[in-house]
């Protein structure tokens, strides 16, 4: 392909995030338009180029003009598409919607900050992209290293919980690279795909299972896996709120990409169910972390803090999809990345917004909201509906597939976690509604002019989060495209004629 | 925490060390590392790139694209530094001041004696009696420093060293400046914000010539392509691409372990160091 | 006894790396003090750069720079007397990444220390919940 | 190689290895762990990645040694394990 869509996908936000911590230092107004006309053009591009990829099939980019196992490639097939578009159009839409927040929070730092989220960005959206497994080290050492700068800006206990995830993640990257290296020491190769086709006369060998597993663990610190999440809620809660309405939605769902990336085509699908038979351990764990996940989000008493541990339930909803091992259960993980950053991206920035005009998050203080911020909590409540699994919003459909893979796979267990843990969400967010629409009812209802009176956060902010909103329900609408036209053709054929638990 | 280390430590060492008897014997010539994609390096980047350092070779050209990343994981680190630490708004504090004549030692509270005054000299608060030999070798060795440095830059093609080597060199002798002499002197030499637009400067070169390669009609980092520009064959080329993207590195570096230093050292006053 | 003496001597190193990588990780998770845990992630991290280092090393080869010049001679270049240079580029990398998250690391430990005046965590965590 | 010698090196880094994170001074294990850094760096130039012993003695040996004793510099020495 001529084109060059795929690197100047990386490398306009790039060049965007140097000229504006450049900038930063001569002409501080121009920081904000150059940081968005970065994201801007990253968002465009990538939508470019997954309509290249629907229309004319899986592109290859050779970077440095060196073919694939000596150089460094480019793969950008259906899955990686999707999740680019996600990416770099929901951090876009973020840094539209918090510009204020920003500029309140860091007038004398913008430039640095919107640098660090411009790298930020530019560490996912390469990690989607790439092809080589040394290469996705790097850029998640980019988009880590980003994050914890940008999480520990928040005040209070922010650089603690940063420093714990900093450690965590550390670790993370580490067993990654431990297994990148094994699985090298054995193939001689960084590739994905060559290794892909250097390992099936390999798979009986110890090391490989060991790299598989290590390289899992690695992920799974990432994305905060249940008993690996330690660090996700203090660090999510503490952060901005215009950081954490970037990174809680995007970091972990491209973590749970890159795991579905090493399963279906570095190891492929033969050596994770056949070989090693984790599907079963794997789908327990999950339950686990649906069912931990959910109940400790009950026994929160801030907003942020209530969402943080949704995710580590929804987390597990993404893992024990994809281990289901039939195609179903595959459509249900990956429509639930798509769908779940926009649940998220939704969440955070409702709350976000609530923050930047009470500057509390706790539930007890959430009392009149709706009479205060009518058009925010509808959007909450319309994310929470969504989290739930209302059927007009997109949640319905990603958790439809998840229960029919479950169904199909035998595995009741996975099924019960998800019934239960949609149970648990609806008593969260009535419990929302119930502050915000009728007060605390221990307190009784709160009669005063000064928590009656509307105001409503300003509209640069309310419409980005009025377009997700909307998005929620567009996108269930649309899953049955999505599904048929995105989603199935990346499927193994190996999942299909994969003998489920008979 | 310790149980739960030892029993983390004990299973994640015993499966490492359980694959291990699949390994190739250590050094093997025949292992898969060494036969499958790492020959052709050997073989061919002294006729592909002109450059005997192969190391340096697929640092720059082959994977080229790795070490662009990793240049920016250092300049992350030195935008975290400075956005963590870096604090604008100070009260003014104690100051100490020396009169130079007389080695009386003036403490000043809140205000301060003008800066240039060839009467009193600013000092630390933890100042000690300076020991001339100290400041003088310092002094003296930051050029030679400097000069390695720009040596390893300029000479990774054929020796061990490149950007990243040299960079740090050049950043260690800043520092040297800084710790032998006190950290307003260092600033003296290199403004904070020149350091800053350094920092971004360097990548900038890095990315910039990968463009450049786009804009001249070849893939990203394909510095082939830049023998249209450069006048040379399509080897030297890319010969002298590395060069260019060494140059960025070093540039990025350096200002980036000053930087880092001076907010570390003076947590983020950038006033009183170490 | 004696089939052993051969597999000790070519597995050894990994042996010790990985001692040396556990060493690091047990630092870096049971270890109180914020700076300490950061000189385990050090180790952790240079232990695995040596591991892959050791990936490239072949018996009897020499360092990854072609003879060249004008006695050099105009001879094939035989990948065995040269010893791997891709795992060093990596470790490049990877040594690049562990200093910089070093650099950010101790940025966050004295932002933290300007809080709570210690760097012990259950001091800091004992003060959290005191307040 | 000399095996020999790499014993004794290797030997030496798993020492001081247990040393940096069981001394009681950080301060103290800020140096230790750049004579780690430098016995590291002498165990790759033997294993002929002169270019990771290069980088390793500027940047681990060197400029993190000086970060490190940059941050106790800006905190405390004090530790208790």
């Amino acid at each position: 392909m001529n084109d060059h869509t795929p690197a100047l996908l990386i490398i306009l936000p790039l060049l965007f995030a140097f000229l504006v911590s450049g900038m930063a230092w001569i002409k501080k107004g121009l920081c904000y338009p150059l940081a968005a006309g970065g994201s801007g053009l990253c968002a465009f591009f990538s939508i470019r180029l997954f309509a290249h990829v629907l229309e004319h099939g899986t592109v290859q980019y050779s970077l440095g003009g060196w073919e694939a196992p000596w150089g460094i490639g480019y793969h950008v097939d259906l899955l990686n598409g999707l999740v680019l578009v996600v990416v770099s159009v929901l951090a876009f839409i973020n840094m539209i919607a918090t510009r204020r927040a920003v500029a309140a929070q860091f007038p004398e730092k913008e430039g640095a900050f919107y640098a660090l989220y411009l790298l930020f960005i530019v560490g996912l959206v390469g990690i989607a992209a790439t092809g080589d497994l040394f290469n996705l080290y790097v850029l998640l050492e980019v988009a880590s290293l980003t994050s914890y700068g940008l999480i520990a800006l928040g005040g209070g206990r922010a650089p603690l919980s940063s420093l714990n995830y900093l450690y965590m993640g550390t670790i993370g990257g580490c067993f990654y690279l431990l297994g990148v290296g094994y699985l090298y020491i054995m193939t001689g190769s960084l590739n994905m795909a060559d290794v892909a086709s250097l390992l099936p006369p390999l798979y009986g060998s110890s090391a490989i299972w060991v790299a598989f597993t290590f390289c899992m663990v690695g992920v799974g610190v990432k994305m905060a896996f249940f008993p690996l999440h330690v660090w996700l809620p203090n660090a999510y809660t503490y952060a901005p709120s215009a950081v954490s309405s970037l990174i809680a939605p995007l970091m972990t769902k491209v973590m749970v990409y890159v795991m579905i990336r090493l399963m279906i085509s570095v190891f492929c699908v033969d050596f994770a169910f056949s070989v090693l038979d984790l599907g079963n351990a794997m789908v327990w764990l999950s339950i686990l972390a649906i069912v931990m996940g959910a109940a400790l989000a009950l026994a929160q008493k801030n907003l942020k803090r209530m969402f943080c541990y949704i995710i580590v339930s929804e987390i597990g909803y993404m893992v024990g999809g994809a281990w289901l091992g039939n195609p179903a259960g595959m459509t249900g993980a990956i429509l639930h990345i798509l769908n779940d950053a926009l649940m998220t991206i939704c969440l955070f920035l409702a709350a976000g917004t609530i923050h930047y005009r009470i500057n509390n998050l706790d539930l007890d203080q959430l009392q009149g909201m709706f009479r205060r911020m009518p058009v925010t909590m509808a959007c909450l409540v319309a994310a929470g509906l969504s989290i739930i699994g209302v059927p007009p919003t997109c949640g319905f459909f990603s958790k439809w597939y998840l229960i029919t893979g479950a169904l199909q796979a035998g595995q009741y267990g996975f099924m019960a976690a998800l019934l239960f843990s949609s149970l648990v969400n609806v008593i969260l967010f009535f419990r929302v509604i119930e502050i915000g629409y009728y007060g605390d009812f221990h307190h009784g209802r709160v009669h005063g002019s000064a928590l009656e009176t509307r105001t409503e956060a300003p509209a640069a902010m309310l419409v980005p989060l009025l377009i997700l909103s909307a998005g929620l329900v567009v996108m269930g609408v649309f899953t049955g495209t999505i599904v048929t036209s995105v989603i199935d053709p990346v499927l193994p054929a190996a999942l299909g004629r994969q003998p489920l638990c008979p | 925490m310790k149980t739960v280390g030892i029993i983390i430590v004990f299973l994640a060492g015993t499966l490492l060390l359980y694959a291990t008897q699949d390994f190739p014997p250590w050094g093997a010539p025949d292992s898969p590392a060494s036969t499958h994609v790492s020959p052709r390096y050997l073989q061919r980047a002294m006729e592909e790139t002109a450059v005997p350092n192969v190391v340096t070779a697929v640092l720059a050209d082959y994977r080229g694209f790795d070490t662009m990343f990793e240049t920016t994981v250092i300049f992350c680190a030195g935008i975290g530094c400075f956005i963590l630490l870096r604090v604008f708004r100070q009260r003014p504090e104690d100051r100490y001041y020396r009169h130079i004549a007389t080695e009386i030692t003036l403490h000043v509270k809140g205000g301060r004696i003008p800066n240039k005054s060839s009467e009193f000299e600013r000092i630390d608060a933890l100042w000690t009696p300076y020991d001339l030999i100290i400041k003088t070798v310092c002094r003296i060795l930051v050029p030679f420093i400097q000069l390695f440095a720009l040596y390893v830059i300029a000479h990774g093609h054929h020796s061990p060293g490149g950007g990243f080597q040299g960079g740090v060199i050049l950043g260690a002798s800043v520092i040297l400046l800084a710790i032998s002499h006190n950290m307003r002197t260092a600033i003296d030499r290199l403004s904070e914000k020149a350091d800053n637009l350094l920092m971004a400067i360097g990548v900038f070169i890095y990315t910039g010539i990968g463009a450049v390669c786009i804009l001249l009609g070849a893939g990203f980092l394909d510095y082939r392509t830049l023998s249209a520009v450069l006048f040379v064959d399509d080897i030297m080329a890319r010969s002298h691409g590395i060069f260019g993207v060494e140059i960025g590195v070093g540039i990025t570096v350096m200002a980036v372990m000053i930087s880092i230093y001076n907010n570390l050292a003076s947590a983020g006053k950038q006033d009183e160091g170490l | 006894m004696s089939e052993l003496i051969p597999v000790i001597v070519a597995k050894y190193n990994y042996w010790l790396y990985i001692v040396l990588m556990m060493i690091g990780l047990y630092a870096m998770i049971a270890k109180n003090n914020l700076v300490k845990k950061l000189v385990g992630m050090n180790i952790f991290q240079t232990s695995i750069i040596l591991f892959y280092v050791s990936i490239g090393c072949k018996k009897g080869a020499t360092i990854p720079i072609i003879h060249h010049g004008i006695h050099a001679g105009q001879h094939a270049v035989d990948p065995a007397h040269y010893v791997n240079p891709l795992p060093h580029v990596l470790m490049l990398t990877a040594i690049v990444v562990s200093v910089s998250t070093l650099g950010v690391a101790l940025a966050l430990a004295i932002k933290i220390y300007n809080r709570y005046k210690t760097l012990e965590e259950d001091e800091i965590l004992a003060r959290l919940r005191a307040q | 190689m000399i095996w020999q010698l790499d014993l004794a090196i290797l030997t030496l880094i798993i020492v001081t290895a247990i040393a940096a994170i069981s001394v009681k001074d950080l301060l103290g294990c800020a140096i230790l762990f750049g004579a780690y850094s430098f016995l590291m760096c002498l165990l790759w130039a033997i294993m002929a990645a002169v270019d990771v012993a290069f980088t390793e003695a500027s940047v681990g040996a060197g400029v993190s040694t000086v970060f490190f004793v940059a941050a106790v510099f800006r905190t405390t020495r004090r530790t208790r394990d």
